[in-house]
């Protein structure tokens, strides 16, 4: 056979792989997220004080869980997949911390509204 | 070595022996189209190693052009400043983006590493090859742009100044761009193999070191290259369309832009030694004929690399306007990642203690990495200290710093993991004698290069300078002498090497005495690796072989009690 | 902490650094220089310790663990030494973290000016550097009092340039859209070379510039002369130093090429061809007009980017650009 | 080869096991470089809003919350269709697996369709990025201000911009350079508006092309389904496909409240 030519096995009599969602738990997700985006559309209309980026990003944080959770079978998966993403947001947690941590210190060394290049 | 005999005993070897004369990966299948869409990781790697050391050609050839530049410090009939800017744009941009990143990974590790799992290939062959096309696509695009207007960045695209340079930035970035793809296609290839094509017997810590440090690699450029796709994605989007968001003429802050590419190109540095590290720590052990001493410190200190690596990108910005704040946090970090590195360092020389060392081509290799990276590791030091930094950044003290990284300690791995892996590859052995002798030449020439570059830089030379003051002269004619040596050494090499092809003696599957598992199929190994799927045991078990005088190479020691099984 | 510094400053320093410039480093010519230096000693003699250590145990292995029959076996010894590998990850710790403490105090100080420090405005531009003092005036080099405090405040104008003086071991990048400080004290009179250290372009290598320490009271007698150029120089001379320092130089050349804006040689004198077709005679009137109102009149074929220099040059100096307007022949 | 090996397996898998979750992982590695990719841009998000606050309060409400309300929405949806799909293929539901697949896709051209609608307006309005950010900002209306209508400036080309430097005042003036709290308090438009149009632009746009990429993945994967090559044995593909789109909801899930809802 051609190497690699098919990336999973087909009609091949061996244990079935992966794990099947079921369809209620499908539909409630589905119900939750639409749920909570129609939450932060109505939070965004009363100011919160200071907080309301903090609740902003909590709702989507919450939806993505969801999203990863469910849609993306991550509760069903090897721990290690879940690790992998893990990861990658701490990494870019890192990236902006720094760079935010950086950009502030330095803020008041720039000249307000430097753009010689733009029409105003 | 003393007493080698070259016949090789022809039958009755079975697995495990010279296999030029029958069926291998090299003869599995003829034509160029058997090569140009193979998924065979060996091919693959050694297309790679082809186009790379292609790569390293013309950088070197772009250097060479530069070090004859600066034998006078004033105008050159050679070039003029715009050809000089473009020249080390060019040359810094084809080593790192064309050559040392891919370098061990994708030509070495590509051939290396399913061997090294016992695997009959890598975890997704097809994205293998996907990935060596990506590169050479991205080189195509990156080298085209010397003829629309080669790039007089740097290497670095620094904003503003690459928005406004009017040479032709865009094709550059979008050729870096798709190599970056390729880089993170390797990298996830070489996570996934590693996870999941391990053979019987081998857990994590029975893994050999060269797969840590591939290992730590892969997860750099998974995780960093995304970062500098996006950053070339604004700066190409920063030319094409005036996005302005590094522009400071249009509101944008170049300062951030330095922390987006520093981001990468920090880990990137830590792409280019980690496998350099393992390809040491493989040769260290093979060539003392001991156990590497350490081995768990090892490991780690390569994964503590690759995680401590993201966190000093800060200090190439010490004097670039960074905040103080930042400052601190970026030098104290950057200090903490020197400690693995020494650790390294101190296991690599215990291995030697009271081992057996055969000062063969790779072990001198070896032993020219332990002083030059000693060197390059040392001047971080100096780098790393801020007020220090504030002198000579910027200066050739930092080319020099960067060259004895890279070169003396990446490239210098790069040669020995080469000779080390060159039997295996083609089954033939080069000439030792001039193996040597290139690797002298290689070390001479080399140290008198950069090293004089220290010296120039602390005395405080500017880098990227097409003219210098006269008082600088002497330095660079040096330095330029010490170039030419090491090309000449470096064409030495290249020759050996390519006669070693056609003339050099049938290689047996284990010239070195080494106990990982691609020395246990034929040399070269073929098509499916491994006869039968290896067990792998301690990959350091190197005692466990013995020379055996007859084929030249080493043979399994028998079990206690009864004659060598050969 | 400081007495501790000044101690192992005086022990290392001695083989590596001397005021006048050594192996290493060169001269001295400011405070912070001696500092640094210390730095780099200390950091010099650790780099030589380990560096010697691990060479000549490497070169000692070699000699003595040499294989000489291709069937010689390594001697046993043990695989691991927890003990050992501490050891050998924490003493390197320790010195690491005593480098850093001292390198960033002493970076702090290079950074923080003292209150009294004589300021110095200094801008980055393709490819030379400019210093306003105080008083206004521009010059091309730094001029600055020995044994005083100077601040620069620094800018760039296009792209990011580097400020460098060897000397003062100072450095640091001039950034478009901010101000960065930097600031030294100068310990000796003389001339001290200043570089670009970012890359920058085609006149990269070019951007020369040269401190001038002057000694007690030849700086004010220096800044007094200099401010006066208008009068001690001819009107001339003194034209060609406010194109070179004002910033017309960046548009109009004086070699016949097209800038920016137009060029400056041959025009004096002669018709200019305006856009909408109209010509103007280029005397004085129409020259101070042009700095004064630059969109009054267009020349043919440049775009009207041209800022006002209303309040910017006073009529003496107009007249001294007029004036060597006339000599560009 | 050796003849042990099951047809349709890989020569380097051992088992469908070990295929299918070599898959996956390779593709949450990938994903997490998608999450590295944007990560830079919503870095440069946190940068400059949280320096430049005001210009994001400002300048949010240029873009209609509705329209991204009902994105959202849609892509919700989508997500919910894919991961149904998955589950069909899984269960070798062929017809369902057919439609919920057109239904995806469907959704993901609804979105883009909005998009476009918005992109338009945008354009229209000259509400652009850095270069060619050109709307007239309305002065807010209440008691007229003290702050000078700038004088009219000539056409202007950016490629070209000035290089002279500032009138050569002493820096005794600089001190006065330090951080104004004009921006914030005074009325009309901040400063630098068009960086916000710049990172909504740079994020949606990217967002947007990795939608397209999606819509590719879907048809392929649609016309390999109505060929009826996937059922439970074999569904990887739909699988790892309808990662990749979830990835891409997820990240309109923080780019809306990110983007739309500022306050």
């Amino acid at each position: 056979m051609s190497e690699g030519k098919h990336d999973a096995q087909r009609g091949v009599a061996a244990t079935p792989v992966g794990h099947v969602v079921p369809f209620k738990v499908l539909a409630a997700v589905w119900g939750t997220l639409l749920a909570f985006t129609a939450l932060t559309v109505a939070v965004a209309g009363v100011d919160l004080g200071r907080f309301n980026l903090e609740i902003a990003l909590a709702i989507a944080t919450l939806k993505a869980s969801f999203v990863l959770l469910y849609f993306m079978h991550m509760r069903y998966d090897r721990p290690m997949n879940a690790i992998v993403f893990i990861t990658a947001l701490l990494f870019f947690m890192l990236f902006v911390s720094l760079a935010l941590l950086d950009s502030h210190a330095y803020a008041p060394d720039l000249i307000p509204g430097y753009a010689p290049a733009l029409p105003q | 070595m003393a007493n080698i005999d070259t016949t090789t005993d022809a039958g009755g070897r079975g697995a495990g022996q010279n296999a030029l004369g029958g069926d291998n990966y090299l003869t599995h299948g003829r034509g160029l189209k058997s090569w140009l869409f193979t998924l065979d990781h060996k091919r693959i790697g050694l297309m790679y190693l082809v186009v790379i050391l292609s790569s390293f050609l013309l950088g070197g050839i772009f250097a060479m052009l530069i070090r004859t530049k600066l034998l006078s410090p004033g105008n050159s009939a050679l070039m003029d400043a715009n050809t000089y800017n473009q020249m080390f744009t060019l040359h810094g941009a084809v080593m790192i983006f064309l050559f040392i990143i891919p370098g061990i990974p994708a030509a070495l590790g590509n051939f290396v590493l399913p061997l090294l799992l016992g695997a009959k290939d890598v975890a997704f062959p097809r994205i293998n090859l996907l990935s060596f096309y990506l590169w050479v696509t991205g080189a195509l695009i990156a080298l085209g742009s010397i003829v629309t207007g080669a790039v007089d960045t740097g290497w670095t695209f620094y904003t503003p100044y690459s928005t406004t340079t009017n040479t032709n930035v865009i094709a550059m970035v979008a050729g870096v761009f798709v190599l970056g793809f390729s880089s993170i296609f390797t990298g996830l290839n070489f996570v996934v193999s590693i996870h999941k094509l391990r053979p019987q017997g081998m857990t994590w810590f029975r893994m050999p070191l060269f797969l840590w440090g591939i290992y730590g690699t892969a997860i750099l450029q998974i995780m960093a290259t995304p970062v500098l796709g996006i950053t070339l994605l604004l700066l190409i989007a920063e030319r094409a369309l005036g996005i302005g968001i590094f522009d400071p003429a249009l509101g944008g802050d170049p300062i951030l832009f330095q922390h987006f590419f520093w981001f990468y190109s920090h880990p990137a540095v830590y792409i280019m030694i980690l496998p350099a590290m393992g390809i040491i720590s493989e040769l260290v052990s093979v060539f003392s004929r001991k156990h590497i001493f350490g081995y768990t410190f090892i490991a780690y200190s390569s994964i503590a690399i690759a995680v401590l690596s993201f966190l000093v990108w800060g200090h190439h910005m010490f004097v670039s306007g960074q905040s103080l704040l930042a400052g601190m946090i970026f030098s104290f970090l950057t200090f903490m990642v020197a400690i693995p590195s020494a650790v390294k360092v101190f296991n690599w020389l215990a291995t030697m203690y009271k081992g057996s060392i055969w000062l063969a081509t790779p072990m001198l290799y070896v032993l020219s990495f332990l002083f030059l990276f000693g060197i390059g590791g040392l001047t971080g030091l100096f780098l790393g200290a801020l007020a220090v930094n504030v002198h000579l950044h910027d200066t050739y003290f930092v080319v020099a710093h960067f060259h004895y990284v890279m070169f003396g300690g990446t490239v210098i791995a790069f040669l020995g993991g080469l000779h080390y892996w060159w039997p295996k590859m083609f089954g033939r052995m080069y000439n030792e004698l001039w193996g040597r002798v290139g690797a002298l030449l290689v070390f001479v020439g080399f140290n008198t290069t950069f090293f004089t570059q220290f010296v120039m830089g602390s005395q405080g030379a500017p880098r990227r300078s097409y003219h210098y003051v006269s008082q600088f002269q002497p330095y660079h004619v040096l330095s330029t002498i010490g170039a030419y040596t090491l090309a000449i050494g470096l064409v030495i090499v290249a020759v050996n090497l390519a006669h070693s092809l056609f003339r050099g003696r049938p290689a047996p599957a284990n010239p070195w005495g080494g106990a990982t598992l691609e020395w246990q199929t034929s040399s070269p190994p073929p098509h499916d690796n491994f006869p039968t799927t290896p067990v792998a045991g301690d990959p350091y078990d190197v005692e466990a072989w013995t020379y055996d005088g007859r084929i030249g190479g080493f043979v399994k020691k028998a079990p206690a009690g009864q004659p060598a099984a050969s | 902490m400081r007495l501790g510094h000044e101690l192992i400053g005086r022990l290392l320093g001695w083989a590596s650094v001397q005021a006048e410039g050594g192996f290493w480093m060169p001269v001295q010519g400011s405070t912070g220089a001696v500092v640094v230096d210390r730095i780099f000693s200390l950091v010099l003699w650790v780099s030589v310790f380990f560096f010697v250590l691990i060479v000549s145990l490497m070169v000692f292995f070699v000699v003595r663990y040499r294989r000489r029959d291709a069937r010689d076996e390594a001697t046993p010894s043990p695989r691991h030494n927890t003990l050992l590998e501490v050891t050998w990850t924490a003493i390197p710790i320790v010195i690491v973290i005593v480098i850093f403490v001292w390198g960033f105090t002493a970076f702090l100080n290079l950074n923080v000016p003292p209150a009294n420090s004589y300021e110095v405005l200094v801008t980055g531009q393709k490819w030379k550097w400019l210093f306003t003092y105080p008083s206004g005036h521009v010059d091309e080099d730094l001029h600055v009092s020995v044994n005083t405090p100077v601040s620069l405040v620094m800018t760039s104008e296009d792209v990011i340039h580097g400020f460098y003086v060897p000397a003062f071991r100072l450095k640091r990048d001039v950034v478009p859209g901010r101000y960065v400080k930097l600031w030294f004290r100068a310990v000796k009179p003389g001339e001290y070379q200043i570089y670009c250290t970012q890359y920058c372009g085609t006149g990269h290598s070019d951007m020369w510039a040269k401190v001038v320490v002057h000694e007690p009271g030849g700086f004010e007698r220096w800044l007094e002369e200099a401010s006066n150029f208008l009068k001690t120089m001819s009107p001339a001379q003194a034209g060609e130093r406010l194109v070179r320092t004002r910033g017309c130089a960046q548009c109009h050349t004086v070699n016949g090429t097209a800038g920016t804006g137009p060029t400056f040689l041959s025009l004096f004198g002669h018709q200019v061809a305006l856009e909408g077709g109209r010509t103007a005679p280029a005397d004085e009137d129409y020259v101070r007009e042009s700095i004064m109102e630059p969109q009054a009149k267009i020349v043919a074929g440049f775009q009207p980017v041209m800022p006002t220099f209303k309040g910017r040059l006073t009529d003496q100096e107009v007249t001294a650009i007029i004036e060597y307007l006339k000599t560009l022949k | 080869m050796t003849g042990a090996h099951p047809e349709h397996l890989a020569h380097h898998f051992d088992t469908a096991e070990q295929q299918f979750e070599s898959g996956k992982l390779g593709m949450w590695i990938f994903l997490a470089t998608e999450i590295l990719l944007f990560g830079g841009l919503f870095c440069a998000y946190a940068v400059y809003r949280s320096i430049h606050p005001e210009i994001f309060v400002y300048a949010h409400r240029f873009l209609d919350k509705a329209l991204g309300a009902i994105n959202t929405a849609v892509l919700i949806c989508s997500s919910f269709t894919m991961a149904w799909a998955v589950r069909c293929a899984q269960l070798g539901r062929q017809r369902a697996l057919v439609r919920l697949l057109v239904a995806t896709i469907a959704l993901a051209a609804c979105f883009l369709g909005i998009k476009y609608i918005e992109y338009q307006h945008k354009w229209k309005e000259g509400l652009l990025w850095g270069k060619y950010f050109r709307a007239k900002l309305e002065q807010p209306a209440g008691p007229p201000t003290a702050r000078p209508t700038p004088a009219p400036t000539p056409a202007f080309n950016p490629d070209e911009r000035s290089l002279i430097p500032p009138a050569a005042e002493g820096p005794g003036g600089l001190a006065k350079r330090g951080p104004e709290p004009l921006l914030a308090s005074s009325p009309g438009p901040p400063k630098d508006v068009q960086v916000f149009f710049a990172v909504y632009f740079t994020m949606t746009g990217l967002h947007g092309i990795h939608v397209i990429a999606g819509m590719i993945v879907l048809a392929l994967m649609l016309v390999r389904a109505t060929k009826g090559e996937f059922g439970p044995t074999y569904f990887t593909p739909v699988d790892l496909a309808g990662l990749y789109w979830h990835l891409v909801d997820l990240i309109w899930i923080f780019l809306f409240p990110l983007l739309y809802l500022i306050r």
